[in-house]
């Protein structure tokens, strides 16, 4: 049973998005018009250039966060086998942390954190 | 099951002849009228549709207030499948139109609707929406009516509306998307036709 | 690690234009702000407004006093009374209609329960703005029950026409006295419940204080009013200045700040609310037996001349300037609009701070839009 | 401080300014176009009368003239004045700014020439803030007349 199964999730997954899609398609209504692929502004036409150079301090923060995001979702596989595994886990656990805390220690002393 | 309820709706198809020359401009009929045949999968899918319409966050004066109010403990609406204001036209369904439309506001109404996604509905809310209100005369920048600008499918009188009248319009739209069918579906050509409300 | 300051100065970044336009939620209706932002923060705000400008003061020159009082519903939808009030006060006083307590007592304690009815919906739409939905359901619960108030005396929820010139339009109902003391027993409990739901959380008190601060020389320059003002120390509540109806009875305290931040903005509002309550409970026990209106001619013509009265509603003090030329529809009419005075302070509230700033000084100074652009 | 004394330190300024007491509450002076700007810095800067506070700015046509009509009231003394100003031309009617003797007259004089025409000079940003930029007449001109949206009954 082992290899089939293997098998048959990546393609399910593959297969449902195409008849969604399909499906969608099929009952929506469709109605395109110039305006609708303008951006939306509040009701008015933009103006101005928008492709400019904004501060780095953005980029740097959402960078930040998503380091740290990822590393959440690591947490939560290990958290439901951490019963069975007992102690070792958490030891592991501890030097995954103390890694990812020296990245943030990086950050922390580059200023990357700063805002003003 | 045929209704037995007295629709108050102008019938659509001779509504030039109707009205004559004492409404100003020319009006655009709503597209998605009622229509004959309605399959199993219409009704299916109209079912499905009615009981989730989101409005768009769209009050511009005194109406706002009362669309509030329907929101509110109260009256709410979202007991009816009207669960919440969205703020982009993108995940708005219908658009409430809460207020006075005077003529700087009319393309913005405009480009939100062509901005909404299909099937958008427009539910016209208070004298003002309806045919200018109380701005009917002696006023040089109110719009006579919504429906100078864009089609309208359910109006409200009342200025403003009691918080019940809304939510009888939100009804009278359900039951007419009950009566849709793809079939009818609009054809994707945008709707022209926009004249501030004027005597041309 | 070098001590090189690698992000702010070095790297050159652009400002671009941005529209906080017409159909937004934080605008309160149909404002549209062109902010122009420098990532985050605004370098400058320029109102742009007319997307409900319903040219309603030329309609005034066209319709007869009596009829002008229909139209000012319209223009601060939330303190409608009070408007009315203005118009009817400025007609009887230039006519010289004299008006009985019981009347000015009627009209005092609407006013008040419209100022009740008009900062309640602001506290809602506060909690909105700043992030807290259930402000939204507690605020509007409240006012439903003051709406049933005015729908069973004055026929109508929001826009009353109520205030006629020469009285009011319909008397008292049997138990609007037991609805208004109910109203208030409830309210009293409720009241602090709203300073617990958001006055005193930390996330709002972070948000509102220090920001957008305004001093008494910049308010008066600036030619602002109502809460507005007083929270900046600037003394200009109507009621007390020029008192009028029932206001010279009733001893209430006005309500002044000296921060002059947004949340000195929240608090005076909220301490209003309190001394309002305080006013209906000294009137409601003792109206005064009497008509609810004095007989008028049919149509009503003001001498020659010119006329104004100021009136405190919920956002400021709105001026009614007629110039009369003794026919029966004004000559000019012009409404000097409380929330079009406190756009001017908005620039300099909001220069320098985020975007998230603006939506809460644009909140605490509690703009209804129709009233600026009439 | 009553009208008279307010009449007898304002007359001392200037010549060719006239009073009118009947028909108002208030004190009205009329003030030529050209002395405005600075009738307007004494009223505000003299210490006795300390106008400091512009409660209202309006644009009145007067069937013939155009006028401003300026309500400065003084937070300190509490008292009020109003004061007029006319010009005959109607083609290009125009008066010096204010906003900076008083901030509050930025979007009110951008009122008065949307609704008026009536143009500031010095005006910082003076622009149609109700109606749309390329409207044309001025709607609150008594011979303003728009057949293609008013309906006048």
């Amino acid at each position: 049973m082992g290899i089939e199964a293997l098998l048959v999730f990546p393609l399910a997954g593959i297969a449902l998005i195409f008849i969604a899609n399909f499906l969608a398609n099929l009952i929506s209504y469709k109605s395109d018009n110039p305006t609708k692929r303008e951006p939306y502004e509040s009701g008015i036409q933009t103006f101005g250039k928008t492709w400019i150079q904004f501060r780095v301090g953005y980029y740097l923060f959402a960078i930040i966060f998503l380091i740290f995001d990822v590393e959440v979702i690591f947490l939560m596989p290990w958290a439901v086998v951490f019963k069975e595994v007992g102690a070792v886990a958490l030891v592991e656990i501890l030097v995954f942390l103390a890694i990812l805390g020296i990245g943030l220690l990086y950050a922390w002393k580059k200023r990357a954190l700063r805002w003003e | 099951m045929e209704k037995t309820r007295i629709t108050m709706g102008v019938d659509v198809k001779n509504m030039e002849t109707e009205l004559g020359n004492e409404f100003p401009g020319n009006v655009i009929p709503a597209a998605n009228g009622g229509n004959i045949v309605v399959t199993k999968l219409d009704a299916a899918i109209n079912w499905g549709r009615k009981h989730s319409l989101w409005s768009l966050y769209f009050g511009t004066s005194c109406c706002a207030i009362e669309m509030m109010q329907t929101g509110a403990p109260r009256h709410d609406y979202s007991r009816f499948g009207f669960e919440v204001a969205r703020v982009t036209p993108r995940q708005a369904d219908l658009i409430i139109i809460a207020g006075t439309i005077t003529v700087k506001m009319a393309p913005v109404l405009r480009r939100l609707y062509d901005q909404m996604a299909e099937p958008k509905y427009v539910i016209a809310m208070g004298a003002c929406a309806v045919s200018g209100g109380p701005f009917y005369f002696n006023s040089y920048s109110v719009v006579r009516g919504a429906d100078h600008v864009i089609p309208v499918d359910v109006y409200v009188p009342g200025c403003p509306p009691r918080p019940e009248s809304l939510l009888d319009a939100m009804f009278e739209l359900q039951n007419k998307i009950t009566e849709e069918s793809m079939a009818h579906r609009v054809n994707n050509n945008p709707i022209d036709g926009f004249d501030e409300g004027t005597t041309k | 690690m070098g001590n090189q300051q690698f992000l702010a100065d070095k790297i050159r970044t652009e400002e671009y234009l941005l529209n906080m336009g017409p159909q937004h939620p934080a605008t309160h209706g149909v404002m549209r702000m062109v902010l122009k932002l420098d990532g985050e923060e605004i370098r400058d705000v320029e109102p742009v407004m007319g997307y409900i400008h319903r040219s309603i003061e030329k309609m005034c020159e066209h319709v007869s006093y009596k009829q002008a009082i229909h139209l000012t519903d319209r223009l601060d939808y939330l303190s409608s009374h009070m408007n009315n009030e203005a118009v009817a006060l400025l007609v009887e006083k230039a006519a010289g209609i004299e008006v009985n307590d019981r009347i000015k007592v009627i009209r005092t304690i609407m006013a008040e329960l419209t100022r009740l009815a008009s900062h309640q919906l602001w506290w809602a739409v506060m909690g909105m703005d700043t992030g807290a939905l259930t402000t939204f359901f507690y605020g509007f619960r409240d006012r439903e029950l003051i709406n049933d108030i005015f729908e069973e005396t004055c026929g109508s929820r929001l826009t009353m026409n109520y205030s006629l010139i020469g009285g009011v339009r319909y008397d008292l109902h049997e138990n609007f006295v037991k609805r208004v003391k109910d109203f208030i027993a409830h309210f009293k409990k409720k009241l602090p419940e709203y300073d617990n739901l958001l006055s005193n959380n930390v996330i709002f008190r972070k948000r509102t204080e220090g920001i957008g601060i305004l001093t008494k020389e910049q308010v008066i320059d600036f030619g602002m009013n109502g809460p507005t003002a007083r929270a900046s120390g600037f003394a200009c509540d109507i009621r007390k200045k020029l008192p009028y109806s029932a206001y010279d009875k009733v001893d209430f305290q006005e309500i002044l700040a000296t921060e002059g931040d947004a949340f000195a903005r929240y608090k005076v509002r909220i301490l209003e609310m309190w001394e309002s309550m305080s006013i209906i409970e000294q009137l409601i026990d003792n109206i005064p037996e009497g008509e609810h209106r004095v007989k008028t001619k049919a149509v009503i013509k003001l001498p020659e001349g010119e006329f104004l009265q100021r009136v405190e509603t919920a956002r400021g003090d709105l001026g009614v300037y007629v110039i009369s030329d003794g026919k029966k529809n004004p000559y000019r009419l012009k409404f000097r609009s409380p929330s079009f005075a406190n756009m001017h302070g908005l620039n300099t509230m909001s220069v320098g701070t985020k975007i998230a700033d603006l939506v809460v000084n644009f909140s605490t100074i509690d703009v209804v839009v129709p009233d600026i652009d009439r | 401080m009553g009208n008279t004394e307010l009449k007898n330190i304002i007359g001392s300024w200037s010549e060719n300014l006239t009073f009118v007491e009947e028909g108002s509450e208030f004190l009205i002076v009329e003030v030529p176009a050209n002395e405005l700007r600075d009738i307007a810095e004494k009223l505000k800067t003299n210490k006795d009368t300390a106008f400091d506070y512009l409660f209202s700015l309006t644009g009145v046509d007067y069937g013939t003239e155009l006028g401003i009509v300026y309500h400065i009231e003084s937070t300190t003394h509490n008292h009020m004045i109003v004061m007029k100003v006319k010009t005959e031309d109607r083609e290009t009617p125009n008066f010096d700014t204010v906003t900076d003797i008083w901030a509050a007259a930025y979007f009110n004089e951008s009122e008065a020439y949307d609704l008026f025409g009536i143009k500031f000079n010095g005006h910082k940003n003076l622009r149609r803030i109700f109606l749309d930029d390329d409207w044309k007449g001025w709607p609150l001109r008594k011979d303003y007349v728009d057949e293609f949206n008013m309906l006048t009954r």
